[in-house]
């Protein structure tokens, strides 16, 4: 059953996808990608990683798309429709990157696969010890702000960053 | 320029909203050691509320309610009680970030609970402000310039 | 069945192809945002271990093949935070751009800042 | 505090970064000085590290007292030593030195100016100093994301080209955190020394290949490495003065060094063809970019194109993998930041004098001789003449590519001086010949950009000096520890 919703759920994904990039008005691909971002944090829920999708959810799907309407309004919603002269040059990279995503990705394990390598090194330590070592039941959390701490201390610092730059550059002082 | 909303209905429904938001924000950082959630989505509700109430009351509400100087200062002292958290585990004796190693009255593993409290109190802190900062810099209007 | 990563290369393509060959450099950001979010769908595509439940355990010393994986859902939070944090700025940049060359327009942007370069104001 | 000296250029320039906004709501004169006392902290602990890791060996620091690889863990080898070191004393100098002309670009922005300046820096020691992949990419966008504004923060031509760095840097960082994927994928574990032990178990897998050239292209866009460095020239030349000057020294280093991390320490090089490409991509890149920067008539974008014709250098360098070649890549690390930051220092001096972005208009020799000293002695590095630093690292890099059997490369190297003479006179002659042109300033650059001007030129000289000590000492086991 929740095979059939993830593969309605991907199709989805897919078709806001190409609504976002091809829509002509800036408007619509805005709210497309705000939809896409939405149906992706539901897939991440399906998927099991509800931490991932609550994240996705409120800053993917919401505060990105609130951004992506502020800055909209100061800007055309228009774009010109002619063809840009990169596009088989653009064509050619999507196709070879994608070409060599696919060639690797035949080294995968098997989707799901509970014997693969990041499912039994490192990982079940988090599971096993998350309680004894943290007292944090959800393993997401003691991970996230524990175990690699450092790595959210630093992403931390990457928002502050963002509002630190933008602070600077939307400076209404300054031309 | 974001105009306050016309309608009563919404007025004040936003108005009785952003509260029960804003609980609801503290809630999901204080129970993020126990289901989904933590100090970025709190963050971004506790930020968000503040974005909603400038949706349906209008821009002015929001410029009398944040001061943005400080705002930007509130959200690069989230960053720093998350640096201090880490400093203090230095001071008990361990490395950087170590919580095992806080200075309070309780065992190693209680700390180390408590330290994620800390520096998930942070993050929500840092990400708060900066998400108000970024929402009033991009949706600033023209006139200024 | 690995078709689940088969959406993450073609939107993962998708994305490429928007951020090189669109003009417009809004969908250049939109595109930038597919882009990220194919590889992030990739990463947790490797959490998943079938028939197991949320990482949130309940009793000390569980059998960890029942719960997915939780380290590429604590890496692609923070992921997600670093793509919304380049797209904030990008949209500052963005928003500039407009307000002083008044077009999103690849090529009439490139026209007018080497009339710029030449001829500065 | 010697316990925590492999975190400390972390935290430091952190702190620093953090408490520039909060002090700023009080005065914004104390921007600049907080700044300098921030990066000469940070420049002092890692010199104390380096210090510390030559007399008593390699540090490993578990960050939250996990041990690796459950939690992360800090690195300081000599390797990783000496690139805070290079980082953290040129971005002293910079910052130092960029102070007069921060102090007309921002006026009442300097706290967010300088905030996000020691941001850049934190990104690029944290880099530096991980020891796991994915930390890595997260200190990267810290150090992108913070470029990106201050490049943009020039305004008008700045922001088109702030745009395209935004985009292709987001291509670069995601290339390599999808190569990271595929190595995790393949192993479960994300530590380097722990990646080290289990991928020559795996090499034979299509993750293996594919993981390790999703991140030598990625960091390739980041270091600005021909032909993909199409950021690079635009974001350089339309900088302002003062970010050019701190940006373009240090930025495209960090990338180097992971990648030096990457190709010799986490995998072995000799078991896939990606070195040999990078030292062929390495040499294309040293003639392309001199043979660019030869034609250019703004000294930014000339200064621009060196840089990816230096990056060159150190691309073949790292590619060739021996001894020589090694120690001449990270010898000149040291030398380009050094002589890079000089020249990008002068034309900041040239610009508040109001001179304009032409070499026609540069012309400040008489006016400032001492600039114009220091400008000569920067671009005598350059070329590679003795005893200059730039002169040692392109002899190391010469022996290197000699003693693997390759004549060409070898070539290359030399072809790429000759181009850096035509480059670098054209640019000297600017700096010292020509009509000086009266304009309302006074003669000579203010003093802290003369005081960080000439530690700079000083600098490439003493290290051209005294490379052999730092060879035998620092480098050589640096060299001989990475291959291990």
């Amino acid at each position: 059953m929740s095979e059939l919703i993830l593969a309605g759920l991907l199709a989805l994904l897919v078709a806001l996808a190409v609504v976002a990039v091809r829509a002509p008005d800036l408007l619509l691909a805005v709210i497309a990608l705000g939809a896409y971002g939405f149906v992706m944090s539901l897939i991440w829920a399906v998927m099991g990683a509800l931490d991932v999708a609550f994240t996705e959810a409120v800053v993917g799907a919401g505060a990105t798309t609130v951004l992506f309407l502020a800055a909209l309004l100061r800007m055309s919603r228009r774009r010109s429709p002619a063809a840009s002269p990169l596009r088989w040059v653009a064509l050619a990279v999507a196709l070879g990157t994608g070409g060599a995503v696919l060639g690797v990705t035949s080294g995968l394990p098997r989707w799901g696969d509970p014997t693969s390598a990041p499912a039994t090194h490192v990982s079940p330590r988090y599971l096993v010890r998350t309680l004894s070592e943290t007292a944090t039941p959800n393993a997401v959390t003691s991970v996230l702000a524990d175990y690699r701490g450092y790595d959210t201390l630093v992403e931390t610092t990457v928002i502050l960053t963002a509002g630190l730059g933008c602070w600077l550059l939307l400076n209404p002082r300054r031309r | 320029m974001i105009e306050r909303h016309a309608s009563v209905v919404v007025q004040t429904f936003v108005r009785v909203l952003t509260p029960l938001a804003q609980l609801f924000a503290l809630y999901v950082l204080a129970f993020g050691h126990y289901s989904p959630g933590g100090g970025f989505q709190a963050g971004v509700i506790l930020g968000a509320t503040y974005i909603l109430l400038a949706l349906a009351l209008g821009r002015d509400t929001l410029d009398r309610k944040v001061n943005q100087p400080v705002c930007v200062a509130l959200g690069a002292a989230g960053v720093l009680l998350y640096v201090l958290t880490g400093v203090a585990g230095m001071a008990g004796g361990g490395t950087f970030l170590d919580y095992s190693r806080l200075p309070l009255p309780v065992p190693p593993v209680r700390a180390r609970y408590f330290g994620i409290l800390f520096i998930e109190t942070g993050v929500t802190l840092g990400v708060a402000a900066t998400l108000i900062i970024l929402f009033c810099r991009l949706g600033e209007q023209e006139s200024g310039r | 069945m690995n078709y689940p990563y088969w959406v993450a290369i073609g939107l993962l393509m998708l994305g490429l192809y928007t951020m090189i060959a669109q003009r417009n450099l809004l969908k250049k950001a939109v595109g930038m945002t597919i882009f990220q979010t194919a590889i992030i769908l990739f990463f947790l595509l490797l959490a998943v271990k079938r028939d197991a439940s949320l990482p949130i355990v309940s009793a000390a010393d569980v059998d960890p093949a029942r719960f997915m994986n939780p380290l590429p859902h604590a890496l692609m939070l923070t992921a997600i935070v670093v793509m919304v944090a380049t797209s904030g700025v990008a949209l500052a940049i963005l928003i500039r751009l407009y307000a002083r060359y008044g077009s999103l327009e690849e090529d009439v942007i490139a026209e007018r800042v080497a009339s710029d370069e030449t001829d500065p104001a | 505090m010697r316990a925590h000296l492999p975190i400390l250029p972390v935290l430091l320039p952190l702190v620093g970064a953090l408490l520039q906004p909060i002090v700023g709501l009080a005065s914004r004169h104390v921007a600049w000085p907080l700044a300098v006392a921030t990066v000469v902290a940070t420049a002092a602990a890692g010199i104390a590290g380096l210090l510390d890791v030559l007399a008593r060996g390699t540090r490993r620091y578990p960050v939250g007292g996990w041990a690796p690889p459950w939690g992360i863990e800090v690195l300081l080898d000599p390797l990783s030593a000496f690139t805070v070191c290079v980082i953290a004393v040129v971005a002293t100098l910079t910052l130092l030195a960029g102070g007069p002309s921060a102090r007309t670009t921002y006026e009442s922005e300097q706290p967010t100016y300088y905030g996000l300046a020691l941001l850049l820096v934190t990104g690029l020691l944290g880099m530096v100093v991980s020891g796991d992949l994915f930390n890595v990419f997260v200190f990267l966008e810290v150090a992108s994301i913070s470029s990106y504004a201050l490049v943009a923060s020039g305004g008008g031509p700045a922001l088109a080209a702030a745009f395209r760095y935004v985009v292709l840097g987001t291509v670069g960082a995601s290339f390599y955190l999808l190569g990271v994927g595929c190595l995790y994928a393949l192993t479960g574990t994300l530590n380097m020394a722990d990646l080290a032990a289990r991928l020559p178990a795996a090499t034979g897998s299509p993750l293996f290949g594919g993981g390790i050239v999703f991140i030598v292209v990625g960091l390739a866009i980041k270091m600005g490495l021909f032909p993909l460095h199409g950021w690079l020239p635009d974001a350089y030349t339309r900088a302002p003065a003062p970010v050019a000057a701190v940006m373009a020294p240090v930025a495209t280093k960090a990338a180097a060094y992971v990648l030096a991390r990457v190709l010799l320490y986490v995998i072995r090089p000799e078991s896939l063809p990606v070195s040999t490409t990078l030292a062929w991509v390495g040499a294309a890149a040293i003639v392309t970019g001199g043979a660019l920067a030869a034609t250019q008539v703004d000294p930014r974008r000339l200064l621009a194109y060196s840089s990816v014709s230096q990056m060159g250098y150190i691309a073949l360098g790292l590619g060739l993998g021996v001894q020589d070649a090694l120690v001449g890549a990270y010898l000149h690390i040291l030398a380009h930041a050094l002589m890079k930051a000089a020249l990008f220092v002068v034309l900041a001096a040239a610009a508040l004098d109001g001179r304009g972005p032409t070499l026609v208009a540069l012309r400040l020799g008489s006016r400032m001789p001492i600039t114009g000293a220091c400008a000569v002695v920067a671009a005598l590095s350059m070329i590679g003449v003795p005893p200059a630093a730039g002169f040692f690292s392109k002899w190391y890099l010469l022996q290197g590519a000699l003693a693997a059997g390759q004549p060409i490369l070898a070539g290359a190297i030399l072809g790429g001086s000759l181009l850096a003479a035509v480059y670098m006179y054209r640019f000297t002659e600017a700096v010292w010949f020509g009509k000086p042109r009266a304009t309302g300033g006074p003669p000579e650059a203010p003093m802290p950009l003369l005081v960080g001007l000439v530690a700079l030129a000083a600098a490439t000289v003493a290290v051209g000096l005294s490379n052999a000590a730092l060879v035998s000492n620092v480098l050589g086991p640096a060299a001989a520890g990475v291959g291990r």
